[in-house]
């Protein structure tokens, strides 16, 4: 396969007008999705975050360049993998880390822990752990918004395993029928769970089969920012003014194991290096120095604000406190 | 109340309530399989399509699934969708969006969201459809912390239920019976909401009490008729809400009659039945006079033969029956 | 649209050396069925048989064209409009007819009624009420056959309304991935109930749809039943030589309503009128006449047959028992 | 039996048991999400797909619908298919399948065909993995007729049950729960099949019947152990099979204790336990000394943190407290 090796090493920045300032801030937010996966992996061998953990390092660069399109008024809907989406999306951190943590100050309360983010402030529809189940939820936002006459889009993000799910299927075909205003934003990250893409597709270009839909689609390096943000900002204005659905594939690959279970015993640890070495930071970081936009004492700078943001939301999460049992029921009906 | 009244079928009831909807508030939409230009498979939507237009009358596509999470993300999003699924057999393939998605939202996001939607189907057996088509899994449904889940049986409540249910800020289920939508009766000019919470006492009794909901109320108001005759005065009480159950109601009515029969569409092990049974266990030990019995359906899959359809769900001379047992005769 | 219209009017017989012998025994099988369905409906509004009660009329050349290709130990998977399925598999008419009434001579015992058609010996699987229900199912039967090292084909009929079902999409995609002995036969005739193609799918195109899931997929003429049988062998022939699945996109129309309860508010009498005019008895009848395959004898005595044999059946369902009440809870596990 | 023991954990006797079921019968498969490379999601079948290849250890793409249906279909076509749903919560993806194919063909075709499929998911909370994915939903699957559905709690079951389950010509489901699949303990160096049907009296007593299933039964039995402690002889019984239950087993020992509590994982209303005191109520009723009680999951949506986990799923203090009260204690 010829697309099995890791993309090539240069970021797509010309199709963007990038300011330093700019540049920064994906760098930034990139830095502070991969700080606080690492975190949570460290607290989870310590146990103070428990049940499943699927952590997104290797995969930021998605998360980060999408959100760079989408306004504070568009949706969101995300996966059980979704810290990323969640930081880039300005969930504030300390209260992620304190849902981590399954604390009351948590941004849901503490009951959904790693994979149940909500906010409804940013619109941050969660946090689905069901695989393909927020695909069909994406499209019902998206048909409140055109009933509603607003021009808000819906961002859904899945992995392409859930590609194979009967939900994915009729969620394409409704949104497409149905011109919402949905932007699908496949993370390929060539394995689900343990299968990799040529074990669960007969159709192994994800951007192609979308695009059977009637919708356009297409795939593109998910490991360079800007070529994300480029692609993001493209589907979006198109979405935004009536165009219906868009489809992003986004190529990508996931440095950590599924999750805190998984031995890993499905691929080499060759193949992970290999990625590894084109993540989307390192390329980015390398892209940055070279053309002069970031130095040693600006990074040094970035990793202690980050470091210190993360320090302190783990010392809130610390310092919160468990939902009362006697709020077990609270907020549940019938 | 005017007083004035109307000739109505259940089935006119519902589409009342369904134009009501509509013309009350415009986050109300009915989406589901051919709702619009085919009319709804029972007749319901007959018309509206007309009225208003293919945006708010939106017929879908074959994906319960898919539909059906669109309904609860509209509602997330700020609508309130009504969801016809045609029937509770294809409502299997939308389970997963009602059960993990709608169910859980409000409570595993903290309280920060609602889903006010509200989700149709015609259920239970009675018009030869056979195995696949004639299921009654109201108990299912009603097992489902964050779902309410009401089963109108009269006009009345066909008529004002809906209104209420997407008031509520949580997703709804309303059963409708299809042997239900072609009954007819008077109704008052002006009927508008009713609860979907709470039991109502059809008729009033103090030998046994005959518990039951949706297609079996009158099959059961039958019974309570013969019953009558051979002197035993039954009390039947319509749940109309399954979830949740109203226990004071009924509790009530067994502390007066100290007998109790349930009567449920539904297959035996496991019905919803089994539920009061237990709680009338629980709640009611001590009042007791005889053992509460169920009246359910056969546990096989639903033939098409009419004599065999009929044996296989719950009919009125076993109703009649399982009263006297309680009463020792 | 430009298929909005009926297909033209000359059969493909060059596809095929058509014998006047099997000329004739496809006429005799799409008439039987025909008439099969004509008394349905008599018998329905004489309230001989209940339930729902679907008609095959108008798409009896796709049934009986697949069948041809099929060898007595393939397998068939059909709907619940699934009389002509059975009829041309070879199940008994008056067997049927029996069913139809609920009687236990039925070849379900009188249990499954129209909608649920069954026969061991003949690999007949049924009639599945669930819209895209039967699909799975097929997979699964074509994998035994594989598992098995039998050549075995299991051909799969469902419309076009159930593409839109996560069922089909899961379906085609695992028959793909694996590569799988099934025949996947679409009757598209243009509705579902009352909800018309294009407002089902986004792709209207069925078999650029199928064809989207890395499988051979056409399109054809599902009025003519010597291109459906054309085509039937060829794709049979590939399937049984181990070319994995094969899609033929039927296009078609329902000459009568889906149901027996359904007024047909969404489709013009017009357009009903003009594709009865090219059905595929009349077409293929008028063909047949013009090669000098068919007389006026030869018709009449075709005819004569079929209503023999149709009221042999109908006598033989009237005169047969209802299976006992005590057998209820017979053949149920648990 | 040779008397020999071997030392081994819930999860190694389960793939002992499909080990020997593809060792016995070319027809058995095995089929599910990450069962083969992966080694299965709870590490059941881990070096399996090393042994058997890819055709018996067969990985699926994520479609529970299409290889739950397939897996039917193969079975149809004569193979003895298990199926792997990872866990019951996905397994709502695969309902319509389940219940409109697996249960119905045999009895809708007339006896033609049979379905001798084995369909495996975990169930179950305790594993703080929140509310979408800590269901026990095993009351569903044991309404409907035409499946079995059993659930091995013991080393013995996760060992037997599974070879049983396949030469059985129906539908079988068998759950295992979660936080069992580490339990170690002895098994019988030859142990083989044991029946699907059937409770097993798990400890012997005389004042009250403590009945379960699955995952509660090891809290159960703690929880008979304080109340030995405190001079209460309870009774536990492990239902093992959810459909059909065993009403002799049952009500036996009801006849002799006069008390009973039913502890299930499932939300209270409409769970499994709700059957089984119906059951009580019904088959023996003049028995009983004072009601039937439950102890079940509270009913909401299950959440994250741990102490609130263990607030909603029965614990050993409900349970002695729940037979206490059958003793007015
Ligand atoms: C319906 C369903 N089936 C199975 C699972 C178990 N599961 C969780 S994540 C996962 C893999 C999903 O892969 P993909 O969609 O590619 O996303 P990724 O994890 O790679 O980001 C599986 C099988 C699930 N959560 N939901
Ligand atoms: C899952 C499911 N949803 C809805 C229905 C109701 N229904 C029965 S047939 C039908 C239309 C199917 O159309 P199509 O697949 O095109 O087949 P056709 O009837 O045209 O032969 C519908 C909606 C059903 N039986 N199953
Ligand atoms: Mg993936
Ligand atoms: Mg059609």
């Amino acid at each position: 396969m010829t697309d099995a090796h890791p993309p090539d090493n240069t970021p797509q920045a010309h199709k963007l007008h990038l300011s330093r300032t700019h540049a920064l801030h994906l760098l930034r937010e990139m830095l502070r999705i991969r700080a606080f996966e690492e975190r949570c992996a460290e607290l989870y061998t310590a146990e103070k975050i428990r049940g499943f953990l699927h952590l997104y390092s290797g995969e930021e660069a998605i998360a980060v360049g999408i959100m760079q399109g989408l306004a504070p008024t568009d949706a969101v809907v995300a996966t059980y993998r979704e810290h990323g989406h969640a930081l880039a999306r300005g969930l504030p951190m300390d209260r992620l880390m304190a849902e981590m943590y399954g604390k009351e100050t948590g941004v849901s309360r503490g009951r959904g822990g790693s994979m149940h983010l909500f906010d409804a402030e940013r619109r941050f529809y969660g946090g689905s752990a069901i695989v393909g189940a927020g695909i069909p939820l994406a499209v019902g936002l998206a048909l409140a918004d055109r009933m509603q006459a607003r021009t808000q889009v819906t961002a859904c993000f899945f992995g392409e395993g859930a590609v194979a799910e009967g939900a994915f299927h009729e969620s394409l075909n409704l949104a497409a029928l149905w011109q919402l205003p949905v932007l699908f934003v496949c993370e390929n990250n060539r394995y689900a769970m343990g299968t990799a893409l040529e074990r669960s597709e007969s159709e192994t270009d994800i951007a192609r089969k979308a695009a059977g839909y009637q919708m356009p689609a297409v795939a593109l390096d998910g490991m360079d920012v800007i070529a994300v943000e480029a692609a993001a900002r493209e589907a979006i204005a198109e979405i935004r003014n009536g165009g219906g659905p868009r489809f992003l594939e986004c190529r990508t690959y996931r440095f950590r194991a599924h999750s805190m279970f998984d031995p890993q015993l499905y691929r080499d640890k060759a193949e992970v290096a290999q990625w590894k070495q084109q993540g989307p930071i390192v390329r980015f970081r390398r892209w940055l120095e070279a053309a002069g936009m970031l130095d040693a004492d600006t990074a040094g700078q970035l990793d202690a604000e980050i470091a210190q943001a993360l320090a302190a939301a783990v010392d809130f999460a610390e310092g919160s406190d468990w939902e009362p049992v006697a709020d077990l029921t609270r907020d549940v009906a019938g | 109340m005017s007083g004035e009244t109307i000739q109505i079928t259940y089935r006119e009831a519902v589409r009342a309530a369904i134009r009501e909807a509509l013309d009350r508030d415009p986050r109300v939409f009915l989406m589901g399989e051919d709702v619009g230009r085919y009319g709804g498979c029972y007749a319901v939507s007959q018309g509206l399509y007309d009225d208003y237009g293919p945006a708010r009358i939106r017929d879908t596509p074959l994906s319960e699934c898919g539909f059906t999470g669109a309904g609860i993300g509209a509602a997330l999003g700020g609508m309130w969708p009504i969801v016809e699924i045609m029937t509770v057999n294809f409502s299997l393939l939308a389970l997963d969006q009602i059960v993990n998605n709608a169910a859980t939202i409000r409570h595993m996001s903290g309280g920060q969201f609602h889903v006010p939607v509200v989700i149709r189907m015609a259920t239970g057996a009675g018009k030869q459809l056979a195995a696949q088509h004639s299921h009654s899994l109201e108990t299912w449904y009603a097992h489902v912390p964050g779902l309410k889940v009401a089963a109108p049986a009269t006009l009345e409540d066909a008529r004002g239920m809906l209104w209420t249910a997407l008031t509520d800020p949580d997703p709804v289920i309303l059963f409708e019976h299809v042997m239900l939508y072609n009954r007819a009766g008077t109704l008052a000019a002006d009927a508008s909401a009713v609860p979907i919470t709470g039991a109502a006492v059809r008729r009033a009794g103090t030998d046994v009490s005959l518990i039951t909901y949706g297609g079996c109320l009158f099959k059961t108001l039958e019974a309570a008729a013969q019953l009558a005759a051979a002197d035993i005065a039954a009390e039947v009480i319509d749940l109309r809400s399954l979830r949740p159950l109203d226990d004071a109601t009924l509790m009530a009515s067994v502390a007066k009659t100290h007998r109790a029969v349930i009567i449920d569409e539904g297959w035996r092990s496991g019905s919803l039945a089994a539920e009061v049974s237990a709680r009338i266990m629980e709640q009611a030990f001590w009042e007791l006079d005889a053992p509460v019995g169920r009246v359910c359906s056969a546990e096989v899959p639903i033939p098409y033969p009419k004599h065999l359809e009929d044996a296989a769900v719950p009919q009125v001379p076993a109703i009649v029956a399982a009263a006297k047992a309680t009463l020792g005769q």
